[in-house]
């Protein structure tokens, strides 16, 4: 395969196959660090005040929530979308990208969909326990029961069932697939002892075998083939639970592509804040490069301008609709009491993104950090903005409201931080945080300089 | 080493012809309907819309792949552009619809009690209306006039990087200004036909509907000039990764429609509704018929890997979907307009007119500059490529 | 239990228990699908066990009471029974039916053989049932502190007695007693004990009503007022459908008289002069502000605009511009229009006397020969009373169901009246402060365990029945009485030998054994006596023009006024420990569970004031609420709250206005001309469930005025038509066989009373969550009474919408439940499956209504995780629980639950008419808010009968269903307003 | 119980390796099978391999979830109870697409990765035989199975090949 000079290369300094090996390796070997210690520590406090804010709603009720007869979600279901969202970015990376011949996408598709996965099981949290009746929530399987009560399958949030569970299923596939042979790379680097045993068992019998490879990259592609797609209908599907409604604000077309979009668009953001730090805490600058950086960030704008042009048509088509209730909906937006979330939101979402058409700032690691943390924040608003700005003031002024979220909330969303991390922590100690096979097959047309060993 | 081509008489007479019999055809059909100008004038938007979208489309797939560092596509590159440069011509057509804007859009002349067509008045009315068409077309036309320039420069200069990240810049400013156009251009000249209704989806499903018609036209026209001896170069590889836009968008565009419908469906409010039920109801046969045309053909003839990498099946695909998404501007067009599903004599010569003029347009760009731009830097890797099994 | 109930079969006709049996045979071949009895059965059990419990000590026997539609051999479980019986609390008197289920009242109901009330009731009267089960209600005897058995109670009385010091007085201090066996009773007992003394105190006073009408037709007298005979009704400060007299009866004729429903094409106008904004001001067809210092000013200039009209001589008195208008509108409305103040001043009320005199009134809309008996209280005499007790004139004293301590504590005169009072006895059903002063209390049973009789207006009686045997050790009054006189046998039979000497004698029950006779007055619970004899009153004139020349300028200034006003949930207090009514909001400002200073925006603006702000008014600290409609610079403040003795629920709530009430002319007055307001720098937080005050220029509440109307019965309403034409849908309307229910609300009829409000959360269970969850938003509320305000911030036009579930047949909430709790029935009815809830809330969000409710916390107690209740008002006490509705399931944590149209009673009637094997008639099946509505705004039935009234209402040009545009296609649908007033042209 | 031996040979490159390759196939030497650390391009051309048949798999069970999950949706809104939502048509076509989705993904999904694990031996307590752990890391091995006691010959032509570490591997399978 030949790739042109003109190109910047992907991989940066001298490399041959073992020293990818190495490199990626390094992290899991020895000891962990205090860093790591401190960070898992930290995570896992925060993972149990977010238990304890879900045992209190449980306990006592959605009461202790700031929701009310007006606004039914608020943070839950804000933090469930903006997780979910994130969960877009690891199998966008390695599906999307894969169909269209992204090598980029060989240094950041492991820990990408690492973060999906993660980001997803956060995510799923949410529709759980937002429930008024936890304990009764096994009601949404379609099991049969001696009632021959079935479920509604015109619900959306049935359709989140189906649609979740099978993009973390699938996505769990796709991820663990593409770990089998570096599971295996990492099996025949242990010297013999349990752990060698563990990964051994991890690594289902990896041999390398030609066939296997064959098989493997025909399972890959069409595997590809169909989370693409899945990607795309899960967050439409999430699109849908407001899309389908009558609210002004919710129920309007644009939203599935717009939110899928968005959700690129965030987890994008999101893996890029990881990343930065990751590569650095785990000396892996070689392998995400500026080039990476330059790359990500292009995306980060083309969706986030696809983000800006959906809420730009939703205002004007509000107002070109001629409809009063739609009209009132997005001017309360921009100039009502919750004005300020819908600005935080073009601000982080819409303008600071832009930055990124300036070359410096798309491949400056410290400028990146910080605009993909005020995407993180805004695509959170975004949701905030559109879940409860629609709902506190829709159709009938004396039900209008207002919503505040309690320590509760705060406490469940800080606690999905915790499993968030706590995940992380154990999945950069424990795995190869880059596709390490991935990587060598792009390895002698991207990197700076390809050094033969041996002869 | 690649063959330039040549517009010859031959295909100038064909195209001549087919320009005449179009043109007999619409005269005949413009005198059959002297009293149904809202026809003729639903015929010369479908036509030169859809045209000019193909070319819109044509040029957007270019500008895509000089921003997503593409290498492949360079095989190719010279089709699209060319399309492209049809945008005047059909800008022109797009002029005649403003004439008719009165037998067009209901908008025009609202009912004095329609509080909310009189609402839109600051939007919706012949001047403003006129305006942005002109700055449609003057826009776009400098645009694809910019980037062909560029694409030919390249020609004479090898190995000349800036010229390619003046491209890319160029490339980033026609995206920008095509991402408003685009759906605001739909929104005016077809969305406002349906004058009181509004759908947020549409212009990103007016924008795919020609993207896909614009791959289609491609795909078709790389099989004619292979016929006629050009573009051997044009390996299976590229032929599989055309074939998969065409799969990939048909899929993203019956998505598109899905999301639309079903939103529309599930919550039955009745001003969204009104527009489905009209094309359920008068043009039943026509708006199913658009669905599995553009959806369940393509995605069925190319869901295998075999389909994709042979030009007859390719060409069979494109050309369904061609058709199919004229199909999809006629259910766009007709009901708010004509009102009831009408085919005749008009609508086969009007569309045979403006597509031997969009091919005329095209041919005669296309030999204007060799059939690849060999100084592409990216233009070797084109040929040391595959798709995985 | 079964005693009481045994004793009833014997009194059943023999027919009719054959009818019984062969009803029941009926039940196995009839049309309707059957019930599910084991599910009855469960509810008996778990319902029957906890009310057997509580009910177990109570061994006293009732007296013979007699269920009105159904007379069975033995109470049957999950079977209603109705007794007639009356509700009185001192203020209004209503003819009620009691509903019973397995020995417990569950639900009040108006009588429908009642004329006057039409079968409806008020809130007050709705939620007085809770009351019953108010376990801070006194439960025995009690002497200092100390726990007295009756027997001991009695043996102290006769000792009293018999070593009674002739010189002082006995005082029996009641409110208006309506009840002549009580009268006769009291005369007896007077006549055993000359010392004996009754006084008459009435918690509101209107005394001054009485002395006008002594003044000008020479007797102390309410007369009968006939709103439904006016064209034009006049109100000064009189919130005569929230509070005023008789609101219950005075609704129904208001509504009556303008509604538009039956071919009716006339509508009464009403225009309202008053200070704050008040229920009856918010339904005027226009409304003028005025200060409650200038009402007497305005009275006067519109005698003196009258007088000159009239031709008599004319009082010197700057007549305003408005009030000329008004005069010319009421000469041509002579003879047919009413004019009324609601304020306790003699001269104000000689004023209206003289007007309605001019205007010739008197006879057709002022009846005063058939005068009410209501308020009897004498303001004069209660000072004097106050004042012989201060010179120890007074050796004992009864606080006799009154609480003049917290009524009328007049600059703390009357708590030191009573400290003179050597023996003090409490005779009440619920705590009082003045109980808290007395040596002994007495307590009495609630009315719904009680026996009695009223007369309301002469040749009216009715009675009232215990529905229940009292829960507490209590004793009615009256047996005090006859016990301490000696008097032999219970109340009742005092009551029965009442009737049978006093009005079985009359001329209505001839030919009838005294014994039937009584029967069925107690069946029917009233009893109409036309051949009255009528009192002669006639009018003796008084010098109207000086009273009105003393006002000739208005009084009003800079200086900020004071005026207390009864709000309609609370009212003067008296039944303020009631979870219900506190959680009530009130119709003007939808606030519940805290009084508040109403203030004008243009004086809060001034001041720089917004609503929470605190106050300090004439050192009452309390939340300011900005009233549109309020006169400018007058504050208003809710009498009946700062209750510091009334249970659990009411202590506390709010702060005591009654403190600021004094006498003037001799009558209590409630308002005070100078106040200070001082902002305090705090806040507090009003627990309110409506905050945003605008319609937006939504068409959510239609309306037009009467010329339009008459022109086009669609005017206003266009758009309906308009929506009509465009309401597509993508899919077919599902078919509904067989009924299809459907609920028409005429706006032109509600006038916001609320009543419907508590009879809904009577009837269905739901739950009260107390202040500081509804000032979360988290009232439960199924019905709710929407109030908008439009134009004028200092006088806007306000409009009410009831919103409850609208049972959509495109139902947004129905197809996101991702359960399928929420479905179509086949009857139309949007439907709960609670068990099947998993509280998702996504049908709420989706509503575009938000009429779904959602058990935030576990109010009911029906969760089964332990300790986690949030209870404020106790509802989940096993003694409250007594007045849950077995019949509707009480729902858990966690579950969304609404309006069901009252599927409960859908199901009933239908089984009836299955078991009676027969086709249900229109009209049969009520929903509990239709069957409270005074103003009959309310019509439930079959749509899918062409000849029921929702069908042809259904087609009425006014109606529209609440956001058509949308294509929901509510079951629920409105009739538009109309309002008489000229479009183009207002008073002000 | 069977015992086989291979001959293993590695190149520290994979342009080596197919050098090598087409230079045994030359020689007709056959190979038993070709290890390497990453998917080397054009190997599977190069080996003659056939195109996997894991997309018909995908397919067919892509199929199955389709019918499956549009076939339950429409059974349980039609026959199994149908009930009025919302005046939803019983059988609403719309709502079933997303489900229906899902599970066609999910279904095919499953057949890829279980048919790949299946097909290539592969799995939790798989006992595949690793010759060479540097395989995984950067060696590019060839294996040929010696038939008729040709090891020396095998390996001597690997060596021949430029191949490195050539040694003998008894397996009993």
């Amino acid at each position: 395969m030949y790739v042109s000079p003109v190109r910047e290369p992907l991989i940066s300094g001298e490399k041959s196959y073992s020293k990818v090996t190495k490199d990626i390796y390094a992290p899991m070997e020895g000891k962990p660090g205090k860093l790591w210690y401190a960070g898992l520590t930290a995570a896992l406090i925060a993972l149990m005040f977010g238990g304890y804010s879900i045992f209190v709603t449980v306990w006592d009720g959605i009461g202790t929530w700031g929701l009310n007869r007006t606004i039914g979600w608020g943070w839950g279901i804000t933090n469930f979308v903006w997780w979910v969202g994130i969960g877009h970015a690891g199998t966008f990376i390695s599906a999307i990208l894969l169909l269209f011949r992204q090598k980029w996408r060989t240094s950041i598709n492991r820990s990408a969909e690492a973060m999906t996965i993660i980001a997803v099981m956060c995510a799923g949290l949410f529709p759980l326990i937002h429930m008024g009746r936890l304990p009764l929530g096994f009601f949404i399987f379609p099991y049969p029961n001696t009632r021959d009560v079935w479920v509604n399958f015109n619900s959306p949030l049935l359709w989140d069932v189906f649609a979740i569970s099978t993009y973390l299923t699938v996505s769990v596939l796709f991820w663990y697939m593409g770990l089998i042979p570096d599971i295996g790379t990492i099996r025949d680097k242990l010297v013999p002892g349990i752990k060698k045993k563990i990964y051994s068992a991890l690594s289902f019998g990896w041999t390398g075998s030609a066939r296997h490879w064959a098989r493997h990259e025909s399972m890959s592609l069409i595997l590809a083939g169909l989370a693409a797609p899945l990607v795309l209908s899960v967050h439409t599907i999430v699109s849908f639970d407001f899309a389908t409604s009558v609210i002004p604000g919710w129920h309007t077309t644009i939203f599935p592509p717009y939110f899928v979009s968005g959700a690129v668009f965030s987890g994008f953001a999101m893996v890029l804040t990881l990343m930065i730090i990751t590569r650095k805490a785990i000396n892996l600058e070689s392998y995400i490069t500026k080039a990476h950086l330059e790359s990500m960030n292009k995306i980060i704008i083309a969706t986030g301008s696809i983000v800006g042009i959906a809420y730009i048509t939703e205002l004007f088509i509000a107002w070109y609709s001629g409809v009063v209730y739609e009209q009132y909906a997005f001017v309360n937006r921009a100039f009502g009491p919750y004005w300020w979330a819908y600005w935080i939101m073009m601000t982080c979402n819409v303008i600071t993104p832009q930055l990124f058409w300036f070359k410096k700032i798309r491949r400056s690691f410290a400028a990146t950090f910080v605009i993909s943390i005020f995407v993180n924040i805004g695509m959170w608003f975004e949701r905030f903005v559109i879940i409860v700005t629609s709902l506190h003031r829709d159709f009938l002024p004396s039900s209008w409201s207002m919503y505040t979220p309690t320590w509760v909330e705060v406490g469940i969303y800080v606690g999905t931080f915790g499993l968030f991390f706590t995940l992380f922590f154990l999945f950069i100690r424990f795995f190869p945080v880059i596709a390490i096979a991935e990587v060598k097959s792009v390895l002698k047309t991207s990197a700076e300089k390809f050094i033969k060993k041996g002869k | 080493m690649y063959k330039s081509f040549e517009f010859t008489q031959n295909i100038k007479k064909f195209l001549i012809a087919l320009m005449v019999i179009g043109a007999l055809l619409t005269v005949v059909g413009v005198f059959m309907n002297l009293d149904h100008m809202h026809r003729i004038m639903a015929n010369v938007l479908l036509n030169g819309f859809y045209f000019t979208a193909i070319a819109m489309g044509a040029a957007f797939f270019v500008v895509v792949h000089i921003l997503g560092e593409s290498g492949w596509h360079t095989a190719i590159q010279r089709i699209p552009e060319a399309l492209g440069q049809y945008i005047p011509v059909g800008g022109v057509i797009m002029l005649l619809v403003l004439l008719g804007m009165g037998d067009l859009y209901h908008w025009t002349h609202p009912d004095p009690d329609d509080t909310i067509l009189l609402g839109k008045v600051p939007f919706l009315n012949p001047v403003f209306f006129s305006i942005r068409t002109v700055v449609y077309i003057v826009v776009w036309t400098l645009l694809v006039r910019k980037l062909r320039k560029m694409s030919l420069a390249s020609d004479s200069s090898p190995d000349d990087i800036k010229l390619f990240t003046r491209t890319r810049n160029w490339s980033g400013i026609f995206i920008v200004i095509f991402a408003i156009t685009s759906s605001t251009s739909a929104w005016d000249w077809i969305m406002s036909i349906d004058s009181h209704w509004f759908s947020t989806l549409f212009g990103w499903y007016i924008f795919v509907s020609s993207f896909v018609a614009a791959v289609a036209m491609v795909i078709i026209l790389l099989f004619v000039l292979r016929r006629m001896g050009y573009m051997d170069h044009v390996n299976e590889e590229h032929m599989h990764d055309l074939g998969k836009y065409l799969f990939g968008f048909s899929v993203f565009w019956a998505y598109l429609w899905v999301s639309q419908y079903l939103l529309i469906w599930y919550s039955n409010i009745p001003e969204e509704t009104i527009y489905f039920v009209k094309r359920q109801e008068d043009f039943g046969m026509i708006f199913w018929a658009n669905v599995i045309i553009n959806f369940l053909a393509p995605f069925l003839i190319l869901m295998a890997r075999g389909t994709k990498r042979k030009m007859n099946w390719l060409l069979v695909s494109a050309i369904i979907v061609f058709v199919g998404h004229w199909i999809d501007m006629y259910v766009a067009i007709w009901p708010g307009s004509v009102g009831h599903a009408d085919f005749g004599l008009l609508e086969i010569g009007m569309t045979l007119l403006v597509l031997g003029v969009f091919l005329f347009s095209f041919f005669r760009h296309f030999a204007k500059a060799p059939v690849v731009p060999e100084n592409h830097p990216y233009f070797k890797e084109s040929f040391d490529y595959d798709n995985i099994r | 239990m079964k005693q009481y109930w045994k004793s009833i079969e014997d009194l059943v006709p023999a027919e009719e228990i054959e009818q019984e049996k062969k009803s029941s045979m009926v039940l196995s071949e009839g049309k309707e699908s059957s019930g599910n009895s084991r599910r009855d059965f469960l509810k008996y059990f778990g319902f029957g066990i906890a009310s057997a419990a509580v009910l177990a000590g109570c061994e006293r026997p009732v007296k013979k009471a007699i269920p009105l539609l159904i007379q069975p051999e033995e109470i049957k479980p999950g079977t209603a029974n109705y007794y007639a019986s009356a509700f009185y609390d001192g203020t209004e008197m209503v003819p009620i039916l009691v509903k019973v289920r397995d020995g417990r009242p569950i639900k009040i109901e108006g009588n429908d053989l009642c004329e006057l009330t039409g079968g409806s009731t008020s809130a007050r009267i709705q939620a007085s049932l809770l009351n019953l089960y108010d376990e801070s209600r006194p439960a025995q005897p009690m002497h200092n502190d100390t726990a007295i058995t009756w027997e001991q109670v009695d043996a102290d009385m006769l000792k009293l007695m018999a070593e009674w010091d002739v010189s002082k007085e006995f005082v029996i201090l009641t409110p208006t007693v309506l009840s002549p066996s009580t009268q006769k009773l009291i005369a007896d007992f007077k006549a055993k004990y000359s010392f004996v003394v009754h006084e008459t105190f009435d918690a509101i006073s209107y005394s001054a009503i009485r002395e006008a009408f002594e003044k000008s037709y020479g007797e102390a007298l309410i007369p009968s007022y006939r709103f439904d005979k006016a064209k034009l009704v006049i109100g000064f400060n009189a919130d005569f459908l929230g509070t005023w007299l008789q609101p219950v009866a005075f609704s129904r004729q208001y509504a009556m008289a303008r509604k538009l429903t039956g071919g009716q094409r006339e509508m009464m106008r009403h225009l309202q002069f008053e200070t704050t904004m008040s229920l009856t001001g918010s339904n005027a067809d226009e409304r003028v502000p005025i200060a409650a210092a200038d009402e007497a000013h305005y009275v006067s200039a519109l005698y003196a605009a009258l007088a000159s009209k009239a031709g008599v001589s004319v009082p010197v008195v700057t007549i305003p511009d408005v009030v000329n208008k008004i005069a010319e509108e009421l000469w041509s409305n002579k003879g047919a229009s009413l004019v009324v103040s609601g304020t306790n001043d003699v001269d104000i009320q000689s004023l209206i006397c003289g007007i309605n005199e001019l205007l010739q009134n008197t006879g057709t809309t002022v009846v005063v020969d058939t005068p009410v008996h209501l308020f009897k209280g004498d303001d004069k005499a209660y000072s004097a009373l106050l004042s012989r007790m201060e010179k120890g004139k007074v050796g004992a004293a009864m606080f006799w169901n009154t609480n003049p301590l917290y009524h009328a504590p007049m600059g703390g005169q009357t708590e030191k009246a009573l400290a003179s009072v050597p023996v003090k006895i409490a005779v009440n059903s619920q705590q009082t402060e003045t109980a808290q002063l007395c040596d002994y209390s007495l307590p009495t049973p609630h009315f719904l365990e009680s026996w009695d009789d009223a007369v309301l207006i002469d040749g009216v009686y009715s009675l009232t029945q215990p529905a229940i045997r009292p829960i507490f050790k209590t004793r009615q009054a009256q047996e005090n009485l006859m016990a301490w006189a000696g008097f032999d046998g219970k109340y009742y039979d005092y009551i029965k030998l009442y009737w049978k000497e006093n009005v079985y004698n009359m001329s209505l029950s001839q030919g009838k054994q005294f014994e039937t006779f009584w029967k069925t007055s107690l069946r029917d619970g009233l009893v109409v006596d036309e051949n009255i004899q009528k009192s002669k009153v006639a009018f003796s004139g008084s010098d109207f023009g000086s009273i009105a020349s003393a006002y000739s300028a208005p009084k009003s200034g800079n200086e900020l006024e004071l005026l207390m006003y009864q709000n309609v949930p609370i009212g003067d207090g008296t039944l303020a420990n009631n979870p219900w009514l506190q959680e009530l909001p009130d119709p003007v400002s939808r606030i519940c569970w805290d009084n508040y200073v109403a203030v004008s925006p243009a004086l809060a603006a001034l001041r720089g004031w917004t609503q929470g702000d605190l106050l300090s008014i004439n050192d009452v600290e309390l939340p300011v609420v900005v009233q549109p409609g309020q006169a400018r610079n007058s504050l208003a403040i809710a009498l009946g709250y700062g209750r510091t003795n009334a249970g659990r629920v009411a202590t506390d709530l709010g702060k005591d206005v009654y403190p600021f009430v004094a006498m003037n002319n001799g009558h209590r007055q409630y308002y005070l001309e100078e106040v200070k307001a001082v902002a305090t720098g705090g806040t507090y937080e009003l627990a309110a469930t409506q905050s945003h005050h605008s319609m937006e220029g939504r068409a959510l509440v239609r309306e037009t005025t009467i010329a339009e109307y008459l022109k086009n019965p669609a005017s206003g309403n266009e758009m309906h038509e308009k929506f009509n034409e465009i309401n597509t849908s993508l899919y077919s309307e599902h078919e509904y066989n067989g009924h299809h229910w459907g609920m028409v609300i005429d706006l032109n009829s509600c006038i916001g009373c609320n009543a419907c409000v508590v009879a809904c959360s009577a009837e269905n269970n739901v739950p009260v969550v107390g202040r500081n969850e509804v000032r979360r938003s988290h009232e439960m509320h199924w019905l709710r009474l929407d109030r908008y305000y439009a134009g004028d911030t200092d006088n806007p036009e306000v409009v009410r919408q009831p919103v409850m579930c609208q049972h959509c047949d495109s139902a947004p909430c129905e197809n996101v439940c991702p359960v399928a709790a929420t479905n179509h029935s086949s009857e139309g009815i949007n439907q709960m499956a609670y068990n099947r809830c998993i509280g998702t809330r996504y049908c709420n969000n989706n509503c575009p209504y938000k009429v779904r409710r959602f058990n935030w916390y576990d109010y009911t107690g029906a969760d089964t995780i332990p300790n986690n209740t949030v209870d404020p008002a106790g509802m989940t006490l096993d003694l409250k629980r007594m007045v849950l509705n077995p019949d509707v399931t009480v729902r858990a944590k966690g579950v969304i639950e609404k309006c069901s149209m009252c599927v409960q009673r859908i199901q009933d009637k239908k089984l009836t008419a299955k078991r009676d094997g027969r086709e249900l008639e229109d009209g049969e099946i009520k929903t509990a808010c239709q069957q409270t509505c005074p103003a009959d705004a309310i019509t439930f039935g079959d749509t899918n009968d062409p000849n029921s009234k929702v069908s042809k209402l259904m087609a009425d040009a006014r109606q529209y269903g609440l956001l058509e545009e949308l294509h929901t296609l509510p079951s629920v649908v409105y009739l538009s307003k109309v309002r008489n007033k000229d479009k183009n042209k207002t008073l002000s | 119980m069977e015992e086989k031996t291979y001959v293993s040979g590695y190149f520290p490159d994979d342009k080596d390796l197919i050098v090598a390759i087409k230079e045994l196939q030359e020689k007709n030497v056959d190979i038993a099978d070709v290890r390497t650390p990453f998917p080397v391009h054009g190997l599977d051309k190069v080996l003659k391999y056939r195109r996997s048949r894991l997309p018909r798999a995908g397919f067919v069970a892509g199929v199955i979830g389709c019918a499956i999950g549009f076939g339950f949706q429409a059974w349980v809104f039609t026959q199994a109870w149908p009930l009025n939502f919302g005046g939803k048509p019983f059988m609403s076509v719309p709502s079933f697409i997303p489900v229906t989705f899902e599970l066609t993904v999910l279904f095919a999904a499953f057949a890829l990765v279980f048919g790949f694990l299946i097909s290539s031996k592969l799995g939790p307590g798989s006992d595949n035989i690793i010759y060479d752990e540097g395989v995984t890391d950067d060696r590019f091995q060839i294996l040929l199975e010696v038939k008729n006691a040709n090891g020396d010959a095998l390996q001597e032509s690997l060596q021949s090949v430029g191949a490195l570490g050539v040694q003998l591997h008894e397996v009993k399978s």
